[in-house]
């Protein structure tokens, strides 16, 4: 086991651990911040499968804009007369079960599945990402960008139409 | 060539005026009729010029033709052409000749009229499509210019369209026309299906080369006279003629006397040589009775335009009868100096009406200024008037020196010269003769109403005045025609009887008949000898002179002594034969006869129609929409109690059931997504095992 | 885009924007209706300076013009098929005129203007997309397109009986769409591979067998004779042509009758050769009767625009017999005179609209004088009166002409029986112009308006087009006999 | 170490925690980081797969729109639970059960 392979563990297990933190935990504040680790946690990951473009972006914009969001969600939305802001659970035992029986369905495929890897030259791919990124972004990829503008600018103006505050 | 060019100029000119009649008509000053008046009279130099090259040419085989392409079907092709020879020549004079004065005479007879200008519109109409008639070279040209002759008629007639008697007139000749037209159509679809072509030559060279034969070539020629018989008015379709009267006089001398009646004849002169000797006979006994049927009726009428009008129908019984006997020239002759004639009796007669109507007016009396027994004594008041009149019944009658004696003795000879060959047709003489002496009876009698003795409504007759001078310059115009020299000049000679060597009959030669002389007389094949078939008067000529005179002579004189020496009395003659005297008073009864038969099955036939449709079919078809309901009605029943106990059972279980599943409905995302998870697992769980 | 794309659904094209318009712009409305026919008339009259005279079409796809050809719904060998010949060109010619003047008759139409244009578009399109398919599939939807503004139209904007007259003609016509669909699927059924393209149907007729043919001709037939309609499948016509407010009677005896005689040529004929020849002399015969029924039945209504209808049904008859003969001329005239009646009739419908906004009545004895008080009126009517029964030198005679020529050789006593139809034709037309315009003028006419401007503008060029072909035919035979020619030899040889 | 199969593994697991979270939480702010967590599972999916299996960088790029679609995603839905909030007082998804009316 090398080195890298120690901090690629330790990703994996902070992703995963905070996660099922999410998952667990009874404060809604807390899961919160378990989501923090855990999305930290795969950017980590991106460096490890030599994303670190992605890295950066996750960084930014999961745990600096939808975490931010999401807080600001709990905020608006608890009542004020209970402090302790709380997130329970429903139907645990048919969503252990149905969980479970995800997982274990997912991790069948997984190993059962025979993936062709075909031989790695793993030359140039490391250290040119962003610029590549930027290219495809104006060429291969404008329309599917361009519409991914549009979503946003759609997503932008809906979400404040709907939560505008219908008095005025 | 260019002659025919120039009849074909003549035969636009007044279709340009129609034109510029219907659209502008009333903006022009005097409301346009100097445009179509002028127009006639160029029409009329026009044809004059055509008719000095004829006679210049003197040359009976002359004849023009212009083909060209009018629907063409990759197949089947329909040219049109247009002919001039030495009969279109002199139908084109006649034509534009009478048109011309009467155009001019309609000035005076219209005049104030709230609808002048569009009387003219229809008169230049009128002029186009009877010219159309004359000119056409090819039966599909002459059906349509035909049918719009009949078109302008029916305008014409019912020209004072407020009036019901008018308007029905217009209505019944145009339908008696179309009756003809049916059969004339008729015709023509046999003669096309058998020679594909409308051309008359080349129909001729059919009929040459026997490929139209037999029965199918006389029934075609019986169809065509069926046309003729609509448009001449013979019998039995002549009941619209009279009724035509109800249209402005000029119109009645210009459409119903001197022109668009003599087109039928002017259509069997076309065809003559696809007569068989069925058909001619055919022609000639419907002319010939014709002719004295129609002068019988005229014997005792008082309304003078109806007289003039049995008058007319009796004459061209005559051209008929001429041709149906073989006199081909004769009839086209008789044709042409009854246009003249016949025009000035009705224009005499317009211009005594008009006189007639102002004169009443002026003393507010309403009595019928058409009848003659409101007139007499007008040959004082009237003198242009009553001399061209006479000059034009002199004519009609046949006394010699007239143009009319030469014509109709040709006619008369035929007959005689006819029956003496065919002696089983010896009524056709007869009535020949017999109409001449009747004809030269009552038309004195007319003249001896209405010029002699005392005026009847004697208030009125100070107010009696002769017409002004645009309406008698066309009747001295038309009396000069009545002569007989401008027919008889020949090459060299003027004849005083007999027309036989005159110019007409010159260039007028009858084509050799070739049906006649192809086809077998059936009826009487041990008479009949082929050379002697073209009939022309010949030795019976002198003979039928010295009859007709006898005969007209006899009719004068009777007329004389019934109407003016009252040495017979007409009313004693009248009680003595009751039941005749009332057939020919009430023309025979023919009328009526339709009346009760042909028009009255048409409407029942169509109320029956209608009824079919409203009762028969629509019932059939709401009926089934009934029965449709009343059995969806016992459906329901069945529903209700049989078919709704199982449904209601049903839908107990249903709620049951339902009850139990909603259980799972709860309205929870999760809750679905739970279950859609289980059922993949089950799903995948199934497929491995 | 071809010409043909174009004309069929620019109309459409103007319907969904009149239906984004709102309700109160009702100048505007009329406006976008003016220029969606215009604009379809416009693409029709270039078509038809580029249209090759010489190309006879019927069942080679190359002689077709502007042919469009797409894969449609490839799963069931459907195509997005389009093309004109002489057959259907001339028809797409009059339903572009007419619908173009329709818009203008309708101009007084005065409830729910927006749905009023925006299906009186959809139904041109209906119209166009039938004449132009030549995949039967596609012929089809178009049909059935064409059938449900018609139910609308009448059913919402017509007389006093609408609703009876709407639910009988959408029955009566149902039942021949599904008597078509049949037939549609027999031919797609027995064809192998399965299809709908009308062409290749018409190239295999050879294999079909006669009992086969008989029996979809049979459907075909009774689908198509309530269309035209053929007694005793006409009675729906009267009362819709009643009921119906008056552009879209115009429509309904222009151009709809049309198509029930214009599927017999374009469908039965080539499709069921045998089947044709079999049953021409019971088709004759139904012409007969058509002319002489129609003809006596309008001389006894009292209801003028009834008595139109049963003119049309009547002139229907010259065409059927036109058609049942395989000549030239016959089979011209019949196409012509379905080109003649769609004008004549079209004037005659208009006429009637023109009285009936006036006098709000429609009785014929209840009229009398009017031609002292509306002379340029009583001119026009005359003129297309006259037209109707056939004067010469108007189109209905050319015709009418031409159909018994081509008929007299084929079947003698069938057109001579024809023929005398012509004469009541005339008696019941005069006597209907004598008893509204002549006589005596009644007191409570005598404020009657004249015709105005808008009016005569809808009839003249119908008028000059009645005149021209009546006087020289050729320009619109020249469109069709070839195409006409050739269809005689593929049915007929 | 580093194989693709270990970090589909991750996924599998973090998709799986995710969809736990959609299915029990009863606040639909959580529920609403479980839909985060499966994209995330997704994203890492993607990229995996194009770290071996290729050398281009498809996932990637692909993993960044994703992003995009979630970003929009938690907008809308966000503003949608506050929508509900505002009118239920509540975002507590089993009280929300209008559906089942």
């Amino acid at each position: 086991m090398s080195g890298f392979d120690i901090v690629f563990l330790f990703f994996a297990v902070i992703t995963i651990g905070s996660a099922a933190l999410v998952v667990f935990s009874k404060k809604i504040t807390h899961a919160a911040f378990a989501l923090m680790f855990s999305l930290f946690g795969v950017a980590g990951l991106y460096v490890f499968l030599s994303a670190d473009f992605l890295a950066a972006v996750q960084i930014i914009i999961y745990i600096g804009g939808i975490l931010v969001l999401l807080l600001f969600g709990v905020l608006l939305t608890v009542k004020i007369s209970s402090i302790t802001i709380t997130t329970q659970s429903t139907q645990r035992i048919w969503g252990a079960i149905a969980g479970t029986g995800l997982f274990i369905l997912v991790l069948t495929i997984i190993i059962r599945a025979d993936w062709f890897i075909p031989e790695k030259d793993p030359g140039d791919i490391y250290f040119t990402q962003s610029r590549q990124i930027g290219e495809r972004l104006m060429t291969e990829y404008l329309l599917p960008f361009e519409i991914a503008s549009v979503l946003l600018l759609a997503a932008l103006i809906g979400a404040m139409f709907m939560i505008r505050s219908e008095d005025k | 060539m260019t002659l025919l060019y120039l009849a074909i100029i003549i035969w636009l000119l007044p279709l340009l005026t129609f034109i510029i009649q219907i659209f502008f008509g009333n903006r022009l000053p005097r409301k346009g009729d100097w445009v179509v008046v002028g127009a006639m009279f160029i029409d009329l130099a026009l044809a004059l010029v055509i008719f000095g090259n004829v006679i210049y040419k003197y040359n009976p085989d002359f004849r023009a033709v212009l083909q060209f392409d009018w629907i063409s079907l990759g197949g089947q092709d329909f040219p049109l052409g247009f002919v001039l020879d030495n009969v279109t020549a002199v139908m084109l004079v006649v034509v534009t000749l009478v048109s011309a004065l009467i155009f001019l005479y309609s000035i005076g007879y219209m005049k104030g009229d709230p609808l002048y200008s569009r009387y003219f519109a229809y008169l230049s109409f009128f002029a186009f499509s009877m010219l159309g008639v004359v000119l056409f070279e090819n039966l599909f040209g002459i059906y349509i210019c035909w049918e719009l002759v009949g078109l302008s008629s029916y305008l014409l007639i019912g020209f004072w369209f407020e009036k019901d008697s008018a308007s029905d007139a217009g209505k019944k000749a145009f339908i008696t026309n179309r009756v003809g037209d049916f059969g004339m159509f008729l015709g023509m679809l046999i003669v096309f299906s058998a020679l594909g072509t409308f051309s008359l030559e080349g129909i001729k060279n059919g009929v040459e080369s026997g490929q139209l034969s037999g029965t199918l070539l006389t029934a075609a020629g019986i169809l065509f006279f069926m046309g003729a018989v609509g448009k001449s008015a013979q019998f039995p379709l002549h009941v619209w003629l009279p009724d035509a009267m109800e249209g402005p006089t000029p119109v009645s001398a210009l459409i119903h006397a001197a022109t668009m009646v003599a087109a039928g004849v002017y259509l069997i002169v076309r065809i003559v040589f696809m007569l068989t000797p069925v058909s001619t006979v055919v022609i000639a006994y419907i002319g010939g009775f014709t002719a004295f049927f129609a002068a019988t009726i005229a014997l005792t009428q008082n309304d003078i335009k109806r007289i003039l009008a049995y008058s007319t129908v009796s004459q061209l019984g005559y051209m008929m009868l001429a041709l149906g006997t073989g006199s081909y020239a004769a009839g086209l002759f008789h044709l042409m100096t009854h246009a003249f004639f016949k025009a000035l009796l009705f224009l005499g007669s317009g211009s005594i009406i008009y006189a007639m109507h102002h004169a009443l007016h002026a003393v507010n009396n309403d009595a019928d200024p058409q009848n003659i027994n409101n007139m007499g004594g007008l040959r004082r008041k009237m003198k242009v008037t009553f001399w061209t009149y006479l000059v034009a019944t002199l004519a009609i009658s046949g006394v010699p020196f007239t143009s009319g004696f030469i014509s109709k003795d040709a006619i008369l000879a035929g007959t005689l010269s006819f029956a003496g060959r065919y002696p089983q047709h010896f009524l056709l003489p007869f009535f020949g003769f017999a109409a001449a002496g009747i004809t030269a009876f009552y038309m004195f009698r007319l003249v001896f109403k209405t010029f002699f003795g005392e005026f009847k409504i004697s208030e009125a007759r100070e107010h009696i005045h002769e017409s002004g001078k645009i309406m008698t310059v066309p009747l001295v115009g038309f009396a000069v025609f009545c002569f007989f020299a401008f027919y008889t000049a020949g090459n060299n000679s003027i004849s005083l009887s007999s027309p036989g060597e005159g110019w007409f009959y010159d260039l007028i030669k009858p084509p050799e008949q070739t049906a006649m002389t192809a086809a077998e007389m059936p009826f009487s094949e041990e008479i009949y000898e082929q050379e002697e078939l073209p009939a022309e008067p010949g030795a019976s000529h002198s003979y039928a002179i010295f009859l007709s005179l006898l005969i007209v002579g006899a009719g004068i004189v009777v007329s004389y002594r019934t109407y003016i020496s009252k040495t017979i009395s007409a009313e004693t003659w009248a009680a003595m034969y009751p039941r005749l005297y009332r057939g020919m008073y009430n023309k025979w009864y023919i009328d009526e006869f339709y009346h009760a038969t042909v028009i009255k099955l048409i409407f029942v036939w169509s109320a029956l129609c209608r009824w079919f449709d409203n009762v028969i079919i629509d019932g059939i078809v709401n009926g089934s929409a009934r029965i449709t309901v009343i059995f969806s009605w016992f459906e329901g029943k069945f529903d209700n109690i049989v078919i709704d106990g199982i449904v209601n059972g049903i839908a107990n279980a249903t709620q049951i059931l339902g009850w139990f599943t909603r259980q799972f409905q709860t309205g929870r995302i999760q809750n679905y997504l739970v279950g859609f998870l289980i059922g993949i697992f089950v799903i995948i769980i199934f497929r491995m095992m | 885009m071809g010409f043909l794309t174009l004309i069929t659904f620019i109309p459409l094209v103007g319907a969904a924007i009149i239906t984004f318009l709102p309700k109160g712009k009702i100048a505007l409305i009329k406006k976008v209706s003016v220029a969606a026919t215009g604009l379809t008339l416009l693409l029709t009259i270039i078509m038809l300076l580029r249209f090759d005279r010489t190309m006879p079409g019927i069942n080679k796809e190359g002689q077709f013009q502007f042919v469009e050809h797409h894969k449609w719904i490839e799963v069931f060998n459907i195509d997005y098929f389009m093309g004109v010949d002489g057959l259907s060109f001339p028809m797409i010619l009059l339903t572009a005129l007419l619908c173009f003047l329709c818009v203008f008759a309708s101009w007084n139409i005065d409830r729910a203007q927006k749905g009023y244009f925006a299906l009186f578009l959809l139904l041109e399109t209906g119209m166009i997309g039938t004449f132009c398919s030549l995949d039967f599939f596609l012929f089809y939807i178009f049909w059935e397109v064409m059938l449900l503004p018609m139910y609308f139209l009448i059913g919402i904007w017509g007389g006093p009986r609408r609703e009876y007259a709407a639910i009988k003609f959408f029955l009566y016509t149902l039942f021949g769409s599904l008597l078509m669909l049949l037939s549609m699927l027999a031919f797609y059924f027995t064809n192998e591979p399965h299809t709908f393209n009308m062409l290749t149907i018409m190239q295999n007729s050879i294999t079909y067998t006669r009992t086969f043919q008989y029996w979809v001709y049979i459907a075909l037939f009774i689908g198509f004779a309530i269309k035209v309609p053929i007694f005793p499948f006409h009675t729906w016509l009267p009362d819709a042509h009643v009921e119906a407010p008056t552009p879209i009677s115009v429509i309904l005896a222009a151009i709809l009758l049309k198509m029930g005689t214009y599927g017999l040529l374009r469908i039965s004929y080539p499709m069921l050769p045998d089947a044709a020849n079999y049953f021409a002399y019971g088709l004759a015969i139904l012409g007969l009767i058509n002319i002489l029924y129609g003809a006596f039945a309008a001389m006894a209504q009292t209801d003028l625009k009834k008595l139109v209808a049963y003119s049309s049904i009547s002139h229907m008859g010259y065409v059927l017999l036109g058609m049942s003969v395989f000549t030239s001329a016959g089979i011209n005239g019949a196409v012509l005179q379905m080109f003649n009646h769609g004008t004549i009739t079209a004037m005659l419908f208009l006429i009637v609209g023109v009285i009936y906004d006036r006098a709000h009545h429609r009785e014929i004895s209840g009229f009398g004088g009017l031609g002292s008080q509306m002379p340029i009126y009583t001119g026009i009517t005359s003129f297309a009166f006259f037209a109707s029964f056939g004067l010469p030198g108007l189109s209905g005679f050319i015709s009418e002409a031409m159909v018994f020529i081509g008929a007299f050789p084929v079947y003698k006593y069938i057109t001579v029986f024809a023929v005398s139809g012509v004469i009541i034709t005339a008696g019941y037309f005069l006597w209907t112009l004598q008893r509204i315009f002549l006589g005596k003028l009644q007191d409570k006419y005598k404020t009657l308006p004249e015709i105005s401007g808008m009016e005569i503008f809808t009839l003249a060029p119908l008028m000059i087009i009645i005149l021209f072909v009546g006087v020289y035919p050729m320009p619109v035979l020249n469109l069709m006999r070839a195409s006409l020619n050739y269809l005689i030899e593929v049915v007929h040889p | 170490m580093i194989t693709l199969d270990s970090c589909l593994i991750i996924g599998a697991a973090l998709f799986t925690l995710g969809f736990l979270a959609v299915l029990t939480k009863r606040n639909a702010i959580s529920v609403l980081m479980g839909v985060e967590l499966i994209l995330n599972a997704a994203n890492i999916n993607f990229v995996a797969f194009g770290f071996f299996r290729s050398y281009e960088i498809h996932g990637v790029l692909i993993a960044l729109f994703v992003i995009v679609i979630a970003v929009s995603e938690a907008a809308v839905a966000l503003a949608i639970v506050l929508n509900i909030y505002r009118n239920m007082r509540t975002v507590n998804l089993d009280e929300v059960d209008s559906l089942k009316k």
